[in-house]
This record gives structure tokens, sequence and C-alpha cells, in this order.
């Protein structure tokens, strides 16, 4: 057993550019990263600097402009071979989404579908990819909303009818619907206020706690990344420049953008002069 | 220009017609066997269950009724001249034309079995005599009839009120149809503003089978019990008059699988039938009562066009030939007098004033009258009474429709010889407004004035009638003329028969007046020509033997019907 | 005839405007509705339903009046015409028709006149096409040939056209997709009377598959035996066709325009990050979201039913609306011309209506306050 | 210098617009040729006609087939049909130009005292543009041209845009209302700007894709109204659109008598001009709809 | 324009029961309360930041809206020196404009994006007479941009696509530098800023507040924010102000329990100071 079996995810030299009018602009530049299975990982770095571009291109959700220019992505779900998630496709590629690798949306106010009811947009993952379950649905929906503090009753509701706070939460509990390997949280907590912030924060230390997943969280506010995260990767233009544990990250940080990034943060106690 | 020749002249293989090509026999949509039925097609038909001519629309015109349902007291056939007594047998007036004697023929029964008496024909002028509301109600028959006595059964007596040698024009059906006796056990009784008449009980070969509204469509059938089968015994069964396609694309193709035997295709596409070799074509030529003319003005208001020489100089600009051979759908002859050329009207011609006063094209003579009446102004515009010469034009008839285009042609002529002249297209009723009130120059539409004598036409144009510019005209003078020689000759004419010999110098003097003045110019015989299909019938009419008025929406037709042979053709299943 | 995408705008409509409290009297009654939402809009809807059928009655009233020509001057003609000795009309019979037709007075009485036949006795007044039918009578007796003809066209191609839409814009970019939109742009205007010609020509005429006329076989009595209705079938196939063709085009760009935006909708993208099948995104997901707006098109769409389509009509001798509507206008026939217009703005509007009832029903994204 | 410089930036923006989308290239290249022909017209007919009117009733033969003088033969009436086709066809450009503007004009003016005055203005307004689209515009047209016979080819553009204002109102009202709460309109408030300098400055040029697609589609709608009105023979007389050359194809049954250029030729242009209009909308709504782009921010 | 023309005439914002309502759905009475009551008053001598902190959805943007004229609340009033300032005339209504300026929330949609990012300058300084010609203007626009430390050069005739967040939200603070207004309304200003930009923005205000005597009502829902900024705060919930005072005294003793709960939901920046106990909405 070699030290990479308990890495989960492994990039290498991944490379994403989106074609603009003056050209192929870089917005992840060779970035290595490895993800450890059951870690919550975290990934800093100010706005623009290709967070999401990279969670996307790991998703296989990049859209034109945007093109993977190179690299690997070796992803080791726990029940299936080690695939390439950059090479593979159709059937074999949906059947990896949810069931190992499901995603947390950034922009949670629009990734529910406006005219579905809530339970139905649970639904149709487990029709998808666990046919077998479908009887559960009734049992099964209840169960995860509580799972992340919410109401049965929501089940019945329309995306309209809900707090961006509930929204979010939904999304999370969709997420573990199938107990993937991997989830990828883009921004789970910006465009919301403090408090919900905070219960958001909970329910996803809550997530590892109970199933064990492996958690990608992305985000530029570092007080999220001190509250939650065990290893932070912080990346710059497109270059990831420092990845460690988080402790090493917040009182020693090794690169210089890591360290004006710790310097900028305002905090209570810390008075302007 | 050197074009490639036309699309319906082109001939099939090397410059000769083909063969006699094969009818390829479509199926027709009907309710009746096809061989025993003669298919008629027609315009769009909007009421199906009405018969009652007496209120707007109340019977369908051109749907057979007309033609072989009701029939009338005498019809004057337009193609031979012939008068033919039908329900009548003769009339006569009294020495100073103040009675008017019907007989009846004694034979005549309507086809619900009951006998047409003189009575009815009492009724029915009562009837419209007092009922003003009426349509037909009041006009001639509030003025001119004293009163109706019917001596007997067979006899029916109009008292006039004033001496009137021209009242039977009235019962004669001469153009389209004539005067309709409604059954007086029928109608007696009933609020003639809203009985239907339906269906309709009248004396004709054919009786209604039934209206089919959802296929815009009219199933005549024989009636067993017809009471002249002597003279009259048609061998279609059945007679069904339907709305086709008003497309002529359609029609044309449903005419080539004969789905009607007749029924107007356009000549263009005839003309492709015939140029293919279609073996079942009949075409049949028959001129239109109605000339085309255009009316002008003679109010001097109106300025130019009041001039009786301005009159000339438009004749003078009219290219008859042209206009004959190139925008009347088919060719047709130039009109030198403001009747039809049929045969009864010949006797009304005076070939010596046709010759001298030649309706031809010279737009020299009419420049040269131009410079008399209106010299050229020093920007090339023609003044008159030191004012611009203008004409205004106008047309009831859509633009690129033939009347339109001659008009056009016209304005053209005289905006080339320096005068401001403008061609309009107006709608019915506007045009209707406009011509009425006499606020036009020149109008071009059509003299439809002489039925059966040209005194009619005089008659119209006498000074008294002509009320102001901007008053209604009442279709009486419309051109405002006031001519006192032609209001002499008229008042003359009125009170003699125009076939006596007292009556002819009278006639010359008014048609050289007339031409001197021109308040109206012929400008071409007009003609539909007809389409008959020779699959299932025979016998039709045809320009070598045209027995009778072809045209299917007249009353006449009835005539046509009854000489028709079943060609034993049987249709496909 | 519109182009661009505007089917969708009834919803564009219900914008969230900031609106202040009025105060007054009313309050307290504002205070009820206030507790049954639907039941204030269904309220305030229903009224500006009765605004705006007062206002396009009232509009389309004064707008034939205003045609230029004397409406009366043209009827008398049309009286002229029947008339057996060619002379003017008596002023009797002008009287008495002028009267019987709401003719009589100024205009704004005979608004009035119309106005309250209309509500009141739902009376068009008779007809001058088929005097003394009532103009109701004549719309009625060609009505239903047109909405079968046309209204199951309408269905036919609204559906297809649903569809190619949703997946041409699905499948932007792909060449089939792209060919059907381009075909649809180009040929989505291509009148249907030449549509209509050719299929005639070709399969009535040429190969004798298929009758060129009527509405059915006149052999057959009317009624619901088998034969009949294969007969309106086999009439109907061809008209239908012609409409259908060029209706599934119309359909199909407005559906794409729509579906487009939807496609860069973060949902969309999260459907496919759930590792969904392409078909069920596109049904669930996309469709879902743009049928609506459809729908409220295709139920005004329908409104225009009335208008008939005259070319089609006439070319196949189809007993239907258009032509009646076109006799009725070259006769002037007011009554029948207005019955007609009245009858398409109420229909138009009740289904309007309707569907703005049911839509907060069918759709949990309207928000049925404004 | 300085100027040259500005008219190439003021120029970017757009060039760089139809750049970017071949539907909109190709729709304006389309339009710009079809312009072009129709302006040419005039040049056509003298080619044609050799010194005299080439579309003069009578000027021929008619039902002449195609030949190296007539390249489309003629008519019924014996006119010169390509001649009579360009003709046709810059009059129903005219006709469009004509309609557009008019009901862009009233549907802005419309659409913005609506949107931006909002209140009762915005209810009485948008009530009786609401009013005038339920009116079923069919009959209306038919019996307004049916009796106005003789019209000028502005009559004409008037009388369509008279139905087509409202849906141009309409689709800009919507943006109005959307871009009246902007943040910059609320900039331009508090730095002293008038109403009618926010609207020509802040809104207006915003809406230019908006105003451009309902420009296009109520010329397009005119000219389609106008055809359909002919091609049943109800069109207004006096004016020659391609629709009027339809119409005398279909009324004198053209096809079957073997005569297709007056079918095929005018439909073929109406094809093509409905189908650039068409280009121009799809590609305007493309490059203009920020979700139709496909980029993010902004 | 010197810099002491306002020394010695004291300007006041003062509200007085402000209350807006707007209609909503599913309410008891078909309205919803989005400002409840709001009482209190921005004076510029001595200058001050006044924070105002609440959740999403508190009213905290509304407040500023009725403040900038742009919303006109349905209930009590707001006067400016004393004068209401819906029924202000023309001229008091200019002066008004003149001393309240806002700073908002969204860098994005505050340019409109078919212009170039000097016209927001050119046309204050225009509209505010502080320019007659535009080589006047580009002088003190240059001055204004280096005031924010923007390099006007990199700045000025570009489109606002062409600029990050930070420069544009900077921009819209050189122009409140340019016109040196009495009181900035900043409604969320940095809320989109990424942390080292939001700290140059805060310190560029302090700095106004110090070099200008500009009084700043300071809109946000970030506490670390008003902790760096200092000055007097007022904590809004539900359209309600629930607690007021020096930034100091409001976030070492809150007396409302809203505001405590606001003060542990802030995530420290710091692991060894994770959250123990669990908190629920
Ligand atoms: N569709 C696109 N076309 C061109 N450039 C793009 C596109 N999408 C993103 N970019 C660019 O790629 C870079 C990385 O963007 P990305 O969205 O990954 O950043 P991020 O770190 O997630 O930022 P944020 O914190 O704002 O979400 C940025 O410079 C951005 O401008
Ligand atoms: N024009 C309006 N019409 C109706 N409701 C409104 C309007 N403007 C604001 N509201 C409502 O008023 C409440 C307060 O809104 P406001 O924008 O003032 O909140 P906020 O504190 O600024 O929130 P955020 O932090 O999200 O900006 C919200 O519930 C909002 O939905
Ligand atoms: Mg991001
Ligand atoms: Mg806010
Ligand atoms: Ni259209």
């Amino acid at each position: 057993m070699s030290e990479t079996d308990d890495n989960v995810l492994e990039l290498s030299g991944l490379e994403v550019g989106y074609a603009t009018s003056e050209g192929m602009v870089t917005a992840v530049d060779k970035a290595d990263l490895a993800v450890r299975r059951g870690e919550i990982l975290g990934i800093a770095g100010e706005s623009g600097s290709g967070k999401s571009t990279m969670a996307v291109a790991l998703l296989r959700l990049l859209k034109p402009p945007g093109r993977v220019l190179g690299g690997s992505i070796t992803f080791r779900p726990k029940d299936k071979a080690p695939v390439d998630l950059l090479k593979v496709q159709g059937q074999q590629l949906r059947t990896l989404r949810w069931s190992n690798l499901s995603y947390l949306p950034q922009g949670s106010m629009n990734s529910l579908n406006p005219v579905m009811r809530i339970k139905d947009q649970f639904a149709d993952v487990i029709i998808e990819h666990a046919p077998a379950r479908r009887s559960e649905i009734d049992q099964l929906v209840p169960r995860l909303l509580e799972q992340v503090g919410l109401e049965p009753r929501v089940a019945r509701m329309y995306p309209h009818e809900l707090s961006g706070g509930m929204k979010q939460r939904i999304l999370m509990a969709i997420c573990i619907a199938l107990e993937p390997d991997v989830i990828v949280a883009d921004e789970p907590t910006t465009a919301l206020d403090v408090t919900i912030q905070r219960v958001i924060l909970q329910s996803l230390a809550d997530l590892r706690r109970d199933f064990g997943v492996t958690l990608i969280v992305i985000s530029h506010d570092m007080g999220v990344h001190a509250q939650l995260v065990d290893r932070v990767a912080v990346m710059y233009e497109g270059k990831l420049v420092e990845v460690g544990d988080v402790r090493q990250i917040f009182k020693d940080p090794q690169h210089e953008y890591t360290r004006s990034l710790i310097d900028s943060i305002p905090s209570i106690g810390k008075e302007a002069s | 220009t050197g074009g490639g020749g036309s699309y319906t002249d082109q001939k099939q293989g090397a410059g000769k017609p083909k063969q006699t090509a094969e009818v390829k026999i479509g199926k027709a949509n009907i309710p009746t066997p096809r061989e025993e039925t003669l298919v008629v097609a027609q315009a769009d038909f909007t009421v199906f269950n009405n018969w009652n001519s007496m209120v707007p629309n109340g019977a369908p015109g051109a749907s057979g009724f007309d033609m072989f349902v009701k029939e009338y007291m005498f019809y004057l056939n337009l193609a031979t001249g012939e008068l033919i007594p039908w329900l009548c047998t003769d009339y006569k007036y009294n020495d100073d034309y103040t009675a008017l004697t019907f007989n009846f023929n004694p034979a005549a029964k309507w086809n619900d079995g009951k006998p047409l008496t003189s009575e009815d024909f009492k009724f029915t002028v009562d009837l419209l005599r007092k009922r003003k509301d009426l349509l037909g109600g009041g006009g001639d028959l509030t003025e001119f009839v004293k009163k109706v006595e019917t001596p007997d059964e067979h006899t029916a007596v109009i008292d006039l009120t004033k001496p009137n040698p021209r009242f039977h024009y009235g019962f004669i059906a001469v153009i389209l149809s004539g005067f309709d006796i409604r059954p007086k056990h029928v109608w007696e009784g009933q609020d003639p503003t809203k009985f239907r008449d339906n269906p309709p009980v009248r004396t004709g070969p054919y009786t209604l089978k039934k209206a089919i509204q959802s296929q815009k469509m009219f199933v005549w059938e024989k009636n067993p019990d017809y009471w002249n089968k002597g003279k009259l015994d048609p061998k279609p069964k059945y007679v069904v008059y339907q709305s086709t396609a008003k497309q002529a694309d359609s029609a044309a193709l449903a005419f080539e699988q004969v789905q009607f035997d007749a029924g107007s295709i356009d000549e263009e596409h005839a003309k492709q039938l015939r140029s293919k070799g279609y073996p079942a074509l009949v075409t049949t030529k028959f001129n239109d009562p109605c000339p085309r003319a255009f009316w002008l003005n003679n109010a001097p208001e109106r300025g130019i066009i009041s001039e009786p020489k301005m009159h000339w100089v438009i004749s003078y600009l009219i290219d008859r030939p042209k206009i004959g051979n190139n925008v009347w759908p088919v060719k047709v002859p130039a009109a030198q007098y403001p009747w039809a050329n049929f045969k009864t009207n010949d006797k009304w011609s005076v070939p010596a004033l046709a010759e001298k006063y030649k309706l031809t094209y010279s737009p020299e003579d009419a420049v040269r009258l131009l410079d008399e009446i209106a010299p050229k102004g020093a920007n090339g515009k023609r003044m008159y009474k030191g004012k611009p010469a203008t004409i205004e034009m106008i047309t009831p008839v859509a633009v690129d429709g033939p009347e339109y285009v001659m008009g056009k042609l016209v304005k053209d002529e005289l905006v080339k010889h320096g005068i401001s002249a403008t061609m309009r297209s107006l709608s019915g009723s506007v045009h209707d407004e406009k011509f009425q009130r006499g606020e036009y120059d020149v109008a071009v539409n059509w003299v439809c004035d002489v039925s059966w004598d040209p005194e009619q036409l005089y008659r119209n144009m006498e000074s008294d009638r002509a009320v102001p510019i901007g008053k209604n005209a009442v279709d009486k003078n419309k051109t405002r003329l006031k001519d006192p020689v032609l209001d002499k000759l008229s008042k003359q004419l009125s009170n003699l028969d125009p076939t006596s010999p007292e009556a002819k110098p009278l006639l010359e003097q008014a048609l050289e007046q007339y031409y001197k003045r021109l308040p109206v110019i012929p400008i071409i015989q007009t003609g539909y020509p007809q389409y008959f299909n020779t699959t299932f019938w025979k016998g039709w009419p045809t320009d070598d033997n045209l027995y009778q008025v072809p045209l299917n929406w007249w009353g006449h037709f009835m005539f046509v019907i009854g000489k028709l042979e079943p060609t034993g053709q049987k249709a496909p299943s | 005839m519109t182009v661009t995408t505007s089917t969708a705008s009834s919803q564009q409509d219900r914008d969230e405007r900031p609106t202040e409290p009025p105060s007054g009297p009313i309050v307290s009654i504002r205070s009820v509705l206030a507790r049954h939402p639907l039941a204030a809009y269904a309220l305030r809807r229903f009224g500006l339903y009765l605004i705006e059928l007062w206002g396009a009655l009232t509009i389309a009233f004064f707008f034939f009046r205003m045609i230029p020509g004397d409406p009366i001057q043209t009827f008398i003609q049309t009286l002229q015409q029947n008339y057996v000795y060619n002379q003017q009309a008596s002023a009797e019979v002008i009287a008495r028709y002028r009267k019987e037709f709401g003719l009589e007075g100024n205009v704004f009485t005979q608004y009035l006149h119309h106005m309250k036949k209309l509500i009141f006795e739902h009376d068009l007044g008779p007809s001058l096409i088929n005097y003394p039918t009532p103009a109701q009578d004549v719309i009625m007796q060609s009505l239903p040939w047109t909405i079968g003809l046309l209204g199951i066209s309408a269905v036919i191609a609204w559906v297809l056209g649903l569809a190619a839409g949703a997946l041409a814009g699905w499948r932007r970019g792909k060449l089939g997709a792209e060919i059907s939109t381009n075909l649809a742009i180009i040929l989505g205007h291509v009148p249907f009377y030449f549509v209509a010609l050719i299929l005639v020509y070709v399969f009535a005429y040429t190969l004798g598959l298929l009758p060129a006329r009527s509405a059915y076989d006149s052999n057959i009595p009317i009624g619901f035996s088998p034969s009949f209705l294969l007969s309106l079938l086999q009439h109907g196939f061809l008209p239908a066709l012609s409409i259908v063709i060029i209706g599934i085009f119309n359909w199909l760009l407005s559906t794409r325009m729509l579906m487009i935006p939807v496609l860069g909708e973060d949902y969309l993208t999260y459907a496919e990050a759930k590792g969904l099948k392409p078909g069920r995104i596109l049904s669930r997901y996309a469709l879902r979201n743009i049928y609506l707006p459809q729908v409220t098109g295709f139920g005004i769409s329908l409104g225009f039913i009335f208008n008939g389509n005259v070319l089609v009509e006439q070319l196949f001798n189809y007993p239907g609306l258009g032509s009646t509507l076109v006799t009725a206008i070259t006769q002037l026939d007011f009554n029948t011309i207005l019955g007609v217009t009245d009858m398409a703005i109420v229909s138009v509007l009740t289904v309007n209506l309707v569907l703005d009832l049911l839509l907060p029903l069918l759709d949990p994204r309207v928000k049925y306050w404004r | 210098m300085a100027i040259s410089t500005s008219v190439t930036r003021v120029l970017a923006a757009p060039v760089r617009t139809v750049r970017s989308s071949p539907k909109l290239a190709g729709g304006l290249i389309i339009l710009v040729v079809l312009v072009i022909l129709a302006l040419l017209s005039p040049l056509i007919n003298a080619v044609i006609g050799g010194g005299s009117d080439p579309v003069a009733v009578a000027a021929y033969p008619k039902w002449q087939v195609p030949s190296g003088a007539h390249p489309l033969g003629t008519d019924q009436l014996g006119r010169d049909v390509l001649a009579m086709t360009f003709g046709a066809m810059s009059v129903s450009l005219r006709i469009g130009a004509v309609a557009g503007v008019v009901s862009t004009v009233a549907g802005v003016i419309v659409a913005f005292v609506a949107g931006y005055k909002g209140g009762w203005v915005d209810a009485v307004l948008s009530t009786f543009t609401g009013i005038l689209l339920v009116i079923p515009t069919f009959p209306l047209l038919i019996a307004f041209s049916a009796y106005a016979r003789e019209v000028t080819l502005f009559q004409v553009g008037l009388m369509l845009s008279i139905f087509s204002w409202p849906f141009a109102a309409k689709i800009i009202r919507s943006q109005v209302l959307s871009l009246r709460t902007r943040p910059y309109v609320e900039l331009a408030k508090v730095s002293k700007a008038r109403d009618m300098e926010i609207i020509v400055t802040e809104l207006l040029p915003n809406l230019a894709p908006f105003i451009g697609v309902g420009f296009a589609s109520s010329a397009l709608g005119a000219i389609f109204g106008l055809v359909g009105l002919e091609v049943i023979g109800l069109g207004p007389g006096g004016v020659i659109d391609l629709g009027h050359i339809i119409y005398a194809a279909i009324t004198t049954g053209a096809l079957t008598l073997g005569a297709w250029p007056m079918f095929v030729v005018p439909i073929g242009l109406l094809t093509l001009l409905f189908a650039s209009l068409n280009m121009i909308n799809i590609g305007l709504e493309e490059v203009y709809n920020p979700r139709l782009r496909g980029v993010t921010g902004e | 324009m010197t810099e002491t023309s306002r020394a010695g005439t004291e300007q006041r914002i003062e509200l007085e029961h402000v209350e807006q309502r707007f209609h909503a759905r599913g309410t008891a009475d078909g309205f919803m309360t989005a400002v409840d009551d709001a009482s209190f008053s921005l004076t510029s001598d001595p200058p001050r930041v006044v924070s105002l902190v609440g959740q999403s959805g508190s009213g905290k943007s509304t407040i500023a809206r009725n403040i900038l004229g742009l919303q006109k609340p349905t209930g009590g009033r707001i006067t400016f020196n004393g004068r209401d300032i819906f029924s202000l005339s023309r001229t008091e209504r200019d002066e008004y404009r003149r001393n309240v300026q806002p700073v908002f929330q969204d860098p994005y949609a505050i340019f409109n994006p078919i212009y170039r990012v000097d016209r927001v300058l050119w046309k204050a300084a225009k509209a505010f007479g502080l320019a007659k010609t535009r080589a006047a203007a580009d002088e003190l626009f240059e001055e204004s941009l280096s005031a924010v430390r923007l390099d006007p050069g990199r700045v000025l005739g570009r489109y606002p696509h062409q600029l990050s967040g930070g420069q544009r939200q900077r921009v819209m603070l050189a122009r409140v530098h340019m016109l040196r207004p009495a009181f900035i309304i900043a409604d969320e200003p940095v809320s989109m800023l990424d942390a080292q930009v939001r700290k140059l923005f805060l310190d560029i205000l302090l700095d106004f507040k110090q070099q200008y005597q500009m009084t700043t009502l300071f809109i946000t829902h970030d506490l670390s924010t008003v902790y760096y900024l200092g000055g007097d705060v007022m904590v809004i919930t539900k359209g309600e102000i629930v607690e007021r005072g020096p930034v100091a005294t409001v976030m070492h003793e809150p007396s409302h329990p809203y505001t405590q709960l606001l003060l542990d939901s802030v995530p420290r920046p710091d692991p060894d100071q994770r959250w123990t106990d669990r908190i629920t909405v």
C-alpha cells in the first residue's frame, strides 16, 4: 500500500484556461494537489484567483470558453477502480457523479429547479443512481433534511418559498443523499449572513463526522477556513502557492501572499489606528 | 421585344399541338350520381336558408334559383334577339299607352301543384307597390301603377297613372333576371320582411333538393311535375351549383378533372388546356350588355372637363385596339355606341353617324383640340381660363383591374400632353358617393343604361335631372349634362314607341347630339367567355351556334340546360 | 405576425414594483383581502379583465366606424344591387335598415346601442350577408369548422414545435439543431398558401391521394359515423398540414429563444452535476421552466383562430370563419365583422384571464400580487 | 486625427458585436444586399426598359416566358416581372422602415413614460397597450385597407404600425422596469440629473439592442402583415409590394400556368428578408443577453 | 472650495420615527414593515463614522435609500437642518445633494456599462459646478484618484469592465473625495471586495473623516468591519434598531441578545479558537 492510496483525489499539472478575445487566459496554472480521504480541505485565495475554475474542472462542469489545457485528475472512489476524471465520458461519468463525487455550488440561490418541489429534486438523484432505493424516498428525504436541521415539511415546498440559508442546507442534504466520497463546496457561505454562515459551517463539519466524506471547501474568507478545515491550499493568480495544515498556515505562513492574506483580515479586537 | 413566347401559347413538342390528350376524371364532391348531374362552379355563397329577395341578400344569386326555379313572364334572348313568351303568352298596350295587359299561360303551375294565375301577379305587384320598405318596392311601380285588375284568371291589366310605352320593360328578363311573381297562396299573410320562403315555391323545371351550407352547395332536382315539359324537358336529373376555390390554380385543376361542367375558369388556363390538346373544352364568347365607358362631368365648375372639345380630347387619347387586345382578359372589339353590340341593338345603330363621329385613337387630333382650349403655359403645363388644367379620374375597380388600367393609360397620355391628371381607385361606396355627387372629372366604369332603347340613356341626361355638384344624382344625370337639344328630343321620344317610324329620325338626331357632347365615351365591348366541359354533357352553346346567352348566372341559362344531352360517360367509382 | 420571443411576456409583466400602501377607508377591505391574497389577486385580475374587455370592445367599435368611406352609403349600394328595378332604394328602405342594423343616430348613439345589445342581450344584431339571421348565428355556423381545422392543427403545431424548439435549443451548435433552426428562420414566414398549393398540386391532383376541396364528402351524412369522421380527416389533412408545417417552425423559433437563457441557469449545471440523463434534464429541468409562457402564447394564439385562415379556407373551399369574415368585410356587414372581432376579443381576454388565474397554480414562481 | 480615433472608438463596439455573432453578421449582410438591390431598382428599370417604363401596363406582350429580354418573363398585364419585383421589394422595405420607425418611436415613448414614471401613468398606459394587443388586428386591417384603396406608402406603414407599437412598447417597458432601479440610475439621480437626462443618457443606450429588436420585429411584422393582406386580395391599392405580386400570381393562377417566377422570386425575397431580420434579432439577443454569452462576470 | 467651508455651521440629518412598509404576500395585513420606527441623527460636527449593522433583509439598505431621497418613507420624517427632505425647494435640494452622497454596495452595477468611468466623475463635477472645463476637471480627477490611491493614468479613459471591483469602488470614493459632502451614505461598500482591498478602502474612509470632516453612515453586516472603523454603531434587526452606542461598548458589553448572537457568529481567524457550542436559528 503506497501512500497515495490515502489520497482520494490527485491533481497533477492541471491547467485550465479561458478563450477570450485577447487570447487564452490561464485561470488554473499547473496545479498539483492531493486530497486525503476523509479530510476537509480548504481552498483560499482572493477573488479571481481561479478557485472556482479548478473546482468546476474537477467536476467536469467546465463550459466553453473554458478549456482544460493539460494535466490529470486521478480519482479513487471507495468501491470502484481509480479513474482519470479528465478522461471519463458519458455513462461512466454519470455514474461517478453524485454516488462518488458531489457538488455544492456557489450560487445556491439558483441551483434548485424553481418549478420542482424539493422532494422531487431529491428523488431525481435517487432514481438515477440508486433505483433500488426508490421505495425509500419517502423516509429518506425527511431524514436527510433533518440531518441539515430542516423540518420535513420543507420537502413539499418550492425553492422560492425558502430563504438562502435553507436552500444552501437543502443542497447539502442532496449532496449527501448517496453518501459520496467527495463533496466539492464552492463558497458555501458567501452571500449568507453571519448567523446562517455559522449554522452551515456546523453542518458541514457534521457531514464529515457522520458520513466520513471528504470535503473540499472553497472560500475567500479566511475565518471560514480557520473554523472548519484541516488543511488549506492557497491560490494566487491561478497557482497553488502554498498547501499546509490549517494551524501552520495561520501561525506560520510560508508564502508571502499567504502572509498578506492573513494580515489583511480585519477582526474584532484589531482596531484601526 | 424578343420574348420567348407566352406561357400558354407554348405548343407541345415541335410546334404542333399535341394529339388529343386524355381527360382524367377526378372525383367531384357531390351527393348525387355524377353522370346524372350538371355541376356548375360558382362564387362564394353565404345564404342557404332564405329565398326572399325583398330583403337584403335575401336570395342567393347565381345559385340556380334565378336560372331554373323561378321563371319569368318573358325572356329576351340577347344572343338571337328573340323574345320568348313564357309564363305569359303576350302583352299589349292600349292606344294611348295608359293600360298594359298581360295574358298568362293557362298551363302554368307552381311546383306545389297549384295553378299560377293573374291573381298571383296582382298580389306581387300590389305588395311591392305598397311596401316601399321592401327591396324592389316603390319606384316605378308606385309612380306609374294606378291599379292592377284581373278580369279573369289568365289576364292582368295594369292601369297606368300616365302614358308610358316602356312600362313592360320591367317585366321581361333581359339582363340576368326579370320580374319575380310570388305565389299568393304561400305569401299571403306573411311578413314580407321576415318571411324566408324556404324551400322556394316557384314554377320552374327544378326544385330545391337541399342546400348544404358546409359544402357551399345547392342541389336542385328535376321537378317531375313541370308544367311546360312540352317546350323544355332538361336531361340532367340534378343540377349542383357549388362555390369553387376562388383561386385560378385550383379552379383550373378542378375543371381539368371535370369536377364541374360549367363555370368560369380563366382564359389563360383555358388557353393552356387548348394548347395542351385538352379535348373536352368548349369556349363560348358572349359580349357583356355593358360596354366599358368613361363618364365625363359637364358641370362648368369642374373646369376644363366641361368643355365638349375636352371630351373629344379624351376620346382621341383612348387606344381602343390596345385596350381590347391587351387589357381585357380576352380580345374584344372597340365600342362605337354606348350600348352592347347585341343583335337586338342593331336597330339603333346609324352607320353614317358612326363614320362621321368615329371614335379613334389620334393623339395628334387630341393635341390640336387641346391647343385650342388649353394652350401650354411657360412651364409646359396647359392652362385653362388662366388656371392649370387638371383632370381627376376615378374608378371603383381595384388597382390593376382592367378599368383601372384603361383609366391609367389615358391618364398617362394626359400627363404627357401637359395636363395634370390623377387616377384613383376608390372603394365601391366611396366611388359611388363621388360619382353621384359629381365630384369627379372622369369616372371609368361602364355604361349600362341601354337595355332596350337609347332613349333610356338620353332620358337620364335630361337637364332637369342635373342636380348641382355635391347633391346626389340618385343614379339619374350623373354627368350633369344640360343640353336643350337633347332635352327636347328626349321629351318627344319618351311618349313614342321607339320602334315606331316616328321615333327613328328623332333617335338619329339624338345620337348625333350625343356624339357632339360625348358625355359618356364608349371604349370597348366586353365579354366574359364561358367554358364548358363536354365530358358528361354536350349540346352547349358555341360561338358558331350561340343559341342562348351562355352565362350560367343568367335566368336564360334554363334554356341552355334544356338543350344538354348526356354523353353516356360514366364517372369512375 | 410577430416574430420574436415575446410569447413569454405575460410573465415579465408581473414585475415587482415598490408600491406604497394607501391610506383611507378602503384599508379595511384591503386587510380582509390581504388575508386571502389569491382571492384578492383573482378579484383584481377580474377587474382588469372587465376594463380590458370594455376598452377593447370600444376601440374596436370606433375603429370600424372610422373607416374612410361612408358605411351607410355602401350599405345602400348593397341594397341597390339587390334591387329589381335599377333604381335608387327608397328612403323608406334606407330608414328601415338603418334602424335594423343599429346605424341610427350619431356614432355615440350607435355605440351605446351596440354595447347595450351586446351586454344585455348577447345580440350582435342581424347579419347583412345572411339577413335576417343574427350575426352571432352566422358566426357560429362557420366557427366549428374553423376551430376543427385551425384548432387541431394549431395544437399539433404547438406540441411538435415546442418539442422541436426545446431540442434545437438544447443541442445548440449541433448539426441537426442548427439545420432545423436555420430552416425555421428561413421558412418560418413562407405563406401558408404557397405550401398549401404545392400540397394540393402534389397530393390531390397529381397523385390523387387526397381530396382537394371541402370539409367532407357530401355523399356521407354528417354525424359521428366512422366513415364521416374518416372523410373529415381526409379532407382536413392537406389544409391542416400546410398550417402545421409553418406553425411548427414558428413555435420552434420562439421555444428555442426561451430555451437558450434557461440553459445558462445554475440549476441546469447542477442537474448535470447530479449525473442525470440528458433527456431527463431536458424535460424536467429545461422544458418545465419554459413551457408556461408558451402555454400562455398558445392561449393567445388560439384566440386568433377567430380570424380564420382566409387563404387556406378559400383554397380548400373550407366553410370556415375566414371566408365568412372576408365576405362580411367586402359587403361591409358591420354586425358580422364586429361580431367576429368582439368574439375574438372576448375569447382572447377570457383565455388570458383563465390562464392568469391558473398560472399561480401551475407555476410556483408566478407571483400573483402586484 | 482626433476625429478618426473617436470614430473608430465609436465604431469599435458595434464592430466587435457584429464580429462576435455570425448570425448577426449574416443577417446584416443579407439585409444590406437587399437594400442595395432595392436602391438599384430605378437603375434596373432603366436597363430593362431601355428608355421606356418596363412596369407600365401593356409595355410588352403578356405572359412571356423568361428570356434574355425578360429574365423573369412578363405578367398578366405585360409588365416585366424582374423590374416589378425589385420595385416591389423597395416598397416592402420602405413600408417596413416606416412602420418600424413609427412603432418603435411610439413604443419607446410609451414604454419609457410608463416604465419610468410608474404609478397610475404606468397602469393606464399598460392597460391601454394591453387592450390594443388583444384586438384582433386582422379584421381591422382588412376593413381599413379594403375601404381605403389608394393610399400612400407612408399611410400604409402608419396603419400597420398602429397595431405593432404595443408589442414594442411591451418588450421595452419590461426592460425599462429592470433598468430603472439600477444603481447607476440612482447615482445619476443623486447627481442632480433630470428625468429626461436619465432616460436619454442612462437608459436609452442600454436599451439599444431591445429597441433594435423591437424595430426589426415591427418592420418585419408590417411587411408580412401587408403581404398577408395583399395575398388575400384585400391589400390597399396603389402600393405594389412583394405581396401584391404574390397576389397577382395567385389570382391569375400563375403556378399552374408555369409562370413560376411570379411566385418563387417574391417569396424567395421575402424569405431572405425574413431570414435576415430574424438572424439580426436572434444575433442581437444572443449578443446582448449576458446569459447567452457564456462569459462569467458582469 | 475650501475644506473649512463647513466649519461652524453644523449640518444635521435627523430621522424621526421613520417607517417604511411594502406590499407583501403572506403577511396578516398584506404589508411588511422593512423599517420600523427608526430615529437617529447624523451630525457633521464633529465628523464621525456611524455604522449600521444587521443581517440580510433587516432594512439597512432601505434606510439608506430613505436618507438619499430615493424612497419616500411611509411614516415619520427625515429632515436636513430641520427641513423635511421630501419637500425641499430646488436650491435646497441641490444643497442637500451636495452634502449627502452615496457609495453603493455593488461596484459592478454602479457604472453604466456603456460609458467610460470618467463620466461618473465628470457628471458630478459638472452637476455641482466644481469645474467649468474638462481640463480643470481633469486636474480635480487626478487629485481625487490619487487620494484614493489609484493611478489616474490607469483608470481614466477606461471602461468599467476593464477595472477590478476594488478599483471601481475606489473610483466611487474618488467621486466622494471630489465632492466633499458632509455626509457619506455607504451601503455595504466593501462586502464584495476581498480582504486586502477592503482594508484599503476602510482606511481611505477613515482618512476622509480625518481630513475633510466627512461623517459616514456605514452600512454593513460584517461586525469586524465595524470594529475596524470604530465610532458609533447601531444594530438593526427586522427593521428595528435594537441597540446603539460607541463601538467599543456595544462590542464588549452587548446588551441585546441579537447583538450577542451576531458577535458570536463571526468566525475568528484562528484555528485554535474554534467554536465549541452550537447555535440554531
Ligand atoms: N467564462 C470566462 N471567460 C473568461 N475568463 C473567465 C471566465 N470565467 C472565469 N474567468 C477568469 O478566470 C479567472 C478565475 O476565475 P474563478 O471564477 O475561478 O475565480 P474564483 O477564485 O472562483 O473567484 P471568486 O472568489 O470571485 O469566485 C478569473 O480571472 C476570471 O476572470
Ligand atoms: N422595493 C421594495 N418592495 C418590496 N419589498 C422591499 C423593497 N425593498 C426592500 N424590500 C424588503 O424590505 C426588507 C428590507 O430590505 P433591505 O434591502 O433594506 O435589507 P438589507 O438590510 O439592506 O439587506 P441586505 O443585507 O441583504 O442588503 C427586505 O425584506 C426586502 O425584501
Ligand atoms: Mg468562485
Ligand atoms: Mg442591502
Ligand atoms: Ni409573425
